[in-house]
């Protein structure tokens, strides 16, 4: 079959910042297959130059209000690495437990809001109000819960206040650790009508095989906010070579950076992460997956809302324990860290260099500072899961294209945008937007 | 009492978009809200597209290049009412931090040699390219206070952010000051409207909200010394969201 | 039951006495909030509550006239209904210094006054008082001995003296009495008690010293005086305006009215919420002119309403020298120091 | 928690249905209301009403009738900001709340038998009008009247038609002044220049004269020196002063001159009482 397709979808919808999609087939030939992304730089790296590492993560926060905690908590992990500072159990619990909140809440976000009007084929939620307000209610409940959690604990969830080097400025009281455990208790049914929700979906059916790469470890723990960097082709490295996993580097038909490791390019997000450590899933996250046909290794890239899913319950019943740790560990008050207390000088400063590496909800996170003796920051890099991922999208939407050649326009549009949200990107807190390629110029 | 309900539509300039996502985050209050209102485009989480004329146009980012400007301008055009909303869009914000250094330095910091891919701008904020009707400061935005305004523009009266500083709500909070555990706070100079969010959570305030009308810096200045606090840390942290108040108005 | 008008309370029985009060009515008392700061909050349990303290960073006031407090609802759905209302909860204040009991006497006056004020009234009826006594100064900021509030002076229900064993108890109104009676951990105060009460009393009033080398009587005069003084420049440069030292003081009343409109536009409510006069709009009308345009203008209104205006008014100071203004200033501005330096500017124009 | 329904609250509002609406000028309207069941006000000229929209908030304003009229009440309003501006957009049948009247008026049984300097800027008119009308209905009560009105420009001139009148009068002396020509300047106003240009021109007898004065807070230091300058007794100058108002109860301290409230010691002051207060002017 011949024909010419010009697909341009300007402003890609339901992702979190600008993107486009331009694909171009003539004459049953694929000339063009990429993602633009049309985001207004920020320059974060470049402005955090000469400021103190204590504003650190308040201003890496910035950087990304969907995934604010993870930036966050990245930020922070830089730092105390280039201070040497180890942070205690408790604060990791409570670290871990933010984290936790936040994945929900983006997964949540995405499942609901972002991906299910395309396999209910609608444009987005706002018409599923009428036809579908229980679910409606039910998604909005469910984001509002990890609001309210994130809210106990870090103050909010959009650029989180109490998290910061050292611990927290404010530690959850008794009842707030009820509060939360109240609510996470109370999540389960809801999350019970997710999974039936989505059991009902039909994914696209579209393989392609690649390299998978998140947090590993050694231990029972599924690996969210420590571990080495590993990969699905058997790659492992520490997390202070982790330029070494993201290569970024030069194409030499186009500008452009883009990262690969061990083939021509590699996946972040929920479905790495599952591929690479599935038994160390929650038995009941286990359950579902194994319900939704989801197992390592997985290669259907549209499975990864699937994977979300299956991990919003691991990370609802690891909260869940969490909390109870916690409860009966009992929190020490005297942990609570006065903010600016660097400008009193009370956390020793010494010149370093750390990295920062945290499963985001999207995709490993990495944030690397380098500062001064007087603690202000000399150089920063911040490598964003999404920015990861473009290249792998791409190639994906190569293999895609010739396979749905028989469709109509609007049904290759809606599989390319189907696609591409799939990944969840986060396009806005690319701060390298290193993927723009230039093919007509 | 039923009118027609007003047709609104979110926009993204430079920002972080945690500002739209807070209104997101209201969980079924956004029903309350869908319900006055009619969201013809919200891109980051509807497919739908509006091109024509808005009634209510509402801005996140602040403005960072060429393109912006013009969008900016065609969307002014076409709306009856604009909110900037959130910090980035009202004042500047963090994307104001870049306007301490060159465009082509910061840009060949990021980007290296391909820096001119990506040209930008001095930051400035919605009100310093196009008039702005209603202004939701905030980084992120306090949901109650858009929720005030969303009345105010509904009800067509104005809305004032308030001209006096977070010092007051943190009172009414019975918070403990932060110069009693001596650490220099901004909340005197900052003005108030987020019920002292960040200080009810034992941080500090960083200015988000932007400066009152008028700051008695000298003032300011004489009590970071007698704290022993450093001049230099609480500049730099003005600066952190406040730094578009320099750009005059043409 | 106790016909005397004291009793004692043990201090093994203390605990049991919070707790059983507790059971029986919200019981607020003075908690620790760390770095020497105190709040009034709910109490079960006797642990739970700072018996030495220094004054709480929001004066009592908080219950008799909240932060913020509905005034009015209405609805204008179909025709304009409304209805003036005010949401009043029974409590005990437990532990209210003799400083802060004066502030409550203030309000009372201002409230009663025409137009009476039924919010603060209905409110002021469901809350009852049991004041603490200072054995000592709290801290170089109070001045309740110039403003002749150290010792206690009526206005409470019950009022507590920590004798170190025990607690002497004065009652002095019905309702005190009747707590004293439900809860049945007091013994009849006997002689020797009450003489070690009056031996604490004679020890404080040595203790207690006035602050500044000035006749109460004579602070009027002062001001009257000192319209025109440099100190109040002085103010203007350091003062940042925050609003600090009214929110926290035990007599400010000030106060913002406010319009809130549910979603609907059609229901609402009227509220007020606490305001202050050191506030760059205080004064400010529609057309932009500010009555009090300057920080001077503005710390000098604020200490003619403690020293002078009232005087006039309702024939008393409107300071209980409880010293929050000048705890709660983080530009250093002391009350203490303001009038020493009224007085000291003041004998310089006179000896020149 | 409780909820005590306070049936006497100072707070409660009548009910006020606008039975007309007249633009006045490009800024001011003239609203005429009357509370439900057809209840009196009860004011007099000098008293102000808070009136409310539910949603947007009260704004204090005075009374522009007499207090004769009885039945309903006028209320001359600027669109300065948000409740007057709402205000603005109303249309004749909606309701408003009102509480009140407040304050002290105009010393009427002080004015009787005596001469009088009534001396109006602006929107100084609006309760000035109050009086003025009132002095009509009861003319005879009062000895000369002379009125004196400045305003911006032939374009703000308040009550026009009435001003008219008030010219044509012959039981009383009216002249009119405006800042500054900007249109057609009708033939009746003969001056161009501030208020305190017509003070020489009125011929009174000091000793039984009294002034009264309303308009903006600039005026009131040039008025006042004019007028004594003309021997007026300090006591026998009467003012109405403006304030940031809440409450209109003496209590939100938006109003406060030094020891006074504007809102329940005043409006309406006595200069000779006041002069002493530095904040006042
Ligand atoms: C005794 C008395 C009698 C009066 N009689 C009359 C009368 O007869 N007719 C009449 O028209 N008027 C009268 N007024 C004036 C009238 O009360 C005011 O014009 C009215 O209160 C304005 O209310 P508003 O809600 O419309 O304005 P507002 O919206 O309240 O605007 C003014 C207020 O908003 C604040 N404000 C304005 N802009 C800003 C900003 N950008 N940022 C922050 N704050 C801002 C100002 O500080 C000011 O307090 C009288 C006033 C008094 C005290
Ligand atoms: S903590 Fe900050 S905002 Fe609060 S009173 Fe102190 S200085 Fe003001
Ligand atoms: S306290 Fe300060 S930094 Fe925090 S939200 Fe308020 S204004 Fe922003
Ligand atoms: S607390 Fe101090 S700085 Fe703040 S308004 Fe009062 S005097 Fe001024």
């Amino acid at each position: 079959m011949s024909r010419d397709i010009n697909i341009n979808v300007d402003y890609l919808t339901r992702v979190e910042g600008h993107g486009n999609i331009v694909v171009n087939v003539k004459e049953g030939r694929l000339e063009t297959c990429r993602l633009d992304i049309v985001e207004a730089p920020r320059f974060f790296e470049g402005l955090l130059r000469g400021r103190s590492i204590f504003e650190a993560q308040h201003i890496t926060s910035r950087i990304c209000g969907i995934c604010a905690c993870a930036h966050s908590l990245a930020s922070i992990q830089a730092s105390e690495d280039a201070l040497s500072i180890t942070p205690s159990e408790q604060t990791v619990k409570l670290r871990k437990l933010l984290l936790h909140f936040e994945t929900l809440d983006s997964h949540l976000l995405h499942i609901y809001l972002l991906a299910s009007p395309d396999l209910l084929g609608v444009k987005s939620f706002i018409p599923l109000i009428d036809t579908h307000n229980q679910v409606v209610r039910r998604a909005l409940r469910l984001k509002k819960t990890c609001n309210d959690m994130c809210s106990i604990l870090a103050g909010r969830h959009v650029h989180p206040i109490t998290a910061t080097i050292g611990g927290f400025t404010k530690l959850p009281g008794k009842k707030d650790l009820d509060a939360i455990l109240n609510m996470l208790e109370g999540m389960r049914p809801d999350i019970e009508a997710t999974v039936e929700f989505v059991s009902t979906m039909r994914f696209p059916e579209f393989e392609r095989d690649t390299e998978y790469v998140a947090l590993v470890s050694d231990d029972n723990e599924y690996p969210l906010l420590t571990g080495d960097l590993g990969s699905t082709d058997g790659v492992r490295k520490g997390k202070r070579e982790y330029r070494d996993v993201t290569n970024e580097f030069v194409v030499p038909h186009s500008s452009a950076k883009h990262t690969r490791l061990s083939r021509e390019s590699y996946a972040v997000g929920s479905l790495a992460r599952l591929n690479l450590s599935y038994d160390k899933l929650h038995p009941e996250a286990k359950e579902i997956a194994s319900a939704l046909g989801l197992k390592p290794k997985c290669i259907n890239p549209y499975m990864n809302t699937a994977a979300q899913l299956v991990e919003s319950v691991h990370c609802l019943e690891d909260a869940i324990s969490t909390v109870e740790d916690l409860k009966n560990m009992g929190i020490d008050y005297d942990e609570e860290i006065v903010v600016g207390l660097n400008e009193q000088s009370r956390i020793p400063v010494k010149a370093g260099s750390g990295v920062g590496a945290v499963e985001a909800p999207r995709g490993t996170l990495y944030h690397n500072y380098e500062i001064d003796e007087r603690g202000i920051i000399q150089h920063a890099n911040c490598i964003i899961p999404t920015n990861q991922n473009l290249n792998n999208i791409e190639r994906d939407m190569e293999k895609l294209v010739p396979e749905i050649l028989d469709k109509s326009d609007e049904e290759i549009t809606l599989y390319l945008e189907m696609l591409v949200r799939a990944y969840d990107p986060c396009i806005s807190c690319s701060t390298h937007i290193v993927n723009v390629k230039f093919v007509n110029r | 009492m039923k009118r027609p309900k007003p047709k609104v539509a979110f926009f993204d300039f430079a920002s972080c978009e945690g500002c739209q996502l807070q209104v997101a985050n209201t969980g079924e209050t956004l029903l309350d809200v869908l319900d006055v209102i009619d969201v013809v485009e919200f891109r980051e989480i509807m497919s739908e597209k509006w091109d024509r004329e808005l009634d209510i146009a509402i801005i996140e980012g602040s403005i960072t290049d060429h393109h912006a400007e013009e969008r900016l301008k065609q969307i002014r055009e076409r709306s009856r009412i604009l909110i900037a909303f959130g910090s980035c869009a009202a004042i500047g914000g963090v994307n104001g931090m870049k306007n301490n250094f060159d465009p082509d330095e910061i840009g060949k910091y990021v980007y290296g040699s391909d820096y001119h891919f990506f040209p930008t701008e001095k930051t400035r904020a919605v009100h310093q390219v196009v008039k702005v009707d209603y202004s939701v400061t905030g980084c992120p935005v306090y949901i109650p206070e858009f929720v005030e305004v969303l009345k105010a523009v509904l009800q067509g009266i104005p809305y004032y952010v308030p001209d006096y500083a977070v010092c007051v709500e943190c009172k009414l909070n019975e918070n403990v000051c932060m110069y009693e555990k001596r650490v220099g706070c901004l909340g005197p100079v900052t003005r108030a409207g987020c019920n002292s969010w960040c200080i009810n959570n034992r941080n500090m305030c960083y200015g988000c909200r932007g400066i009152v009308s008028n700051p008695n810096e000298k003032g300011a200045k004489d009590v970071l010394s007698r704290y022993n606090i450093p001049l230099d840390l609480v500049l730099k942290k003005i600066d952190m969201y406040n730094k578009c108040r320099e750009i005059k108005n043409e | 039951m106790k016909d005397s008008q004291y009793v004692i309370l043990k201090k093994e029985n203390f605990n049991g006495f919070i707790t059983g009060l507790s059971k029986l009515h919200k019981l607020v008392a003075p908690v620790s909030k760390g770095y020497n700061n105190y709040s009034f909050e709910e109490v079960s349990s006797g642990k739970e509550i700072a018996i030495k303290y220094i004054p709480t960073i929001l004066p009592p006031k908080k219950f008799f006239m909240p932060q913020q407090e509905t005034l009015l609802e209405y609805d204008i759905s179909k025709d304009l209904h409304t209805e003036a209302v005010v949401e009043p909860e029974e409590m005990v204040l437990f532990g209210v210094h003799t400083c802060d009991i004066a502030g409550i006497q203030c309000l009372n006056m201002v409230f009663s006054e025409h137009p009476k004020d039924y919010n603060y009234l209905t409110r002021r009826q469901r809350i009852k008082i049991i004041g603490l006594e200072c054995n000592e100064y709290c801290d170089e900021h109070a001045v309740c001995c110039l403003m002749n509030t150290y010792m206690p002076d009526g206005g409470y229900d019950l009022f507590f003296t920590d004798l170190g064993d025990y607690f002497i108890v004065h009652i002095n109104t019905r309702a005190g009495e009747e707590i004293i009676e439900a809860i049945n951990l007091f013994e009849n105060a006997e002689k020797s008690h009450l003489e070690e009460l009056e031996k604490l009393r004679e020890k404080k009033r040595t203790v207690f010293k006035k602050e500044l080398p000035i006749e109460l009587g004579s602070i009027p005069e002062l001001f009257d005086r000192s319209f025109e003084s440099k100190v109040w420049n002085d103010l203007d440069e350091r003062c940042l305006a925050c609003g600090n030292c009214t929110m926290v003081c035990p007599t400010c009343y000030c106060f913002d009215i406010k319009d809130e409109i549910n979603l609907d536009l059609s229901t609402g409510k009227r509220y007020r919420v606490w305001d202050s006069c050191q506030l760059e709009p205080f004064a400010r009308i529609a057309g932009g002119i500010n009555f009090q345009k300057t920080r001077a203008g503005r710390q000098r209104h604020r200490y003619y309403r403690k020293f002078r205006y009232p005087v006039n008014k309702f024939s008393r100071f409107f300071c209980t020298g409880c010293g929050r203004c000048s705890r709660a200033c983080m530009a250093g501005i002391r009350l203490k120091e303001t009038l020493g330096a009224l007085m000291e500017s003041e004998s310089r124009e006179v000896n020149a | 928690m409780e909820r005590v329904v306070l049936k006497e609250s100072a707070y409660n509002i009548k009910k006020g249905k606008i039975l007309s609406i007249k633009q006045m000028t490009e800024n001011e309207k003239l609203f005429e209301i009357a509370l439900e069941g057809g209840e009196s006000l009860g004011h007099q000229p000098g008293q102000f009403v808070m009136v409310s929209l539910f949603g947007v908030g009260e704004a204090p304003i005075s009374l522009s009738s007499s207090p004769v009229t009885g039945g309903s009440f006028e209320l001359c309003i600027r669109a300065a900001g948000k409740v007057t501006n709402a205000l603005h957009r109303l249309e004749a049948g909606a309701e408003v709340g009102i509480r009140g009247p407040f304050g002290k008026g105009f010393p009427v049984r002080a004015l009787e038998g005596n001469d009088l300097l009534i001396i109006a800027c602006g929107l100084g008119l609006a309760p000035l009008r109050s009086l003025i009308r009132y002095i009509f209905d009861n003319r005879g009560d009062f000895g000369k009247v002379h009125i004196l009105f400045g305003c911006r420009s032939p374009g703000n001139i308040l009550f026009i038609d009435e001003l008219k009148d008030w010219n044509k009068r012959t039981d009383i002396s009216f002249e009119c002044t405006v800042d500054q020509v900007d249109c057609a300047r009708p033939d009746w106003i003969r001056y161009v220049g501030l208020i305190t240009t017509l003070i020489p021109r009125v011929q009174i007898e000091p000793e039984r004269t009294f002034a009264v004065v309303v308009g903006p807070p600039v005026v009131y230091k040039y008025v006042i020196k004019e007028l004594l300058s003309r021997n007026i007794p300090e006591r026998q100058i009467f003012l109405s002063l403006e304030r940031h108002m809440k409450c209109g109860l003496g209590k939100c301290g938006h109003c406060q001159i030094q020891g006074i409230y504007c809102c329940q010691d005043g409006p309406v002051f006595n200069y000779g009482e006041i002069k002493h207060l530095k904040e006042a002017f």
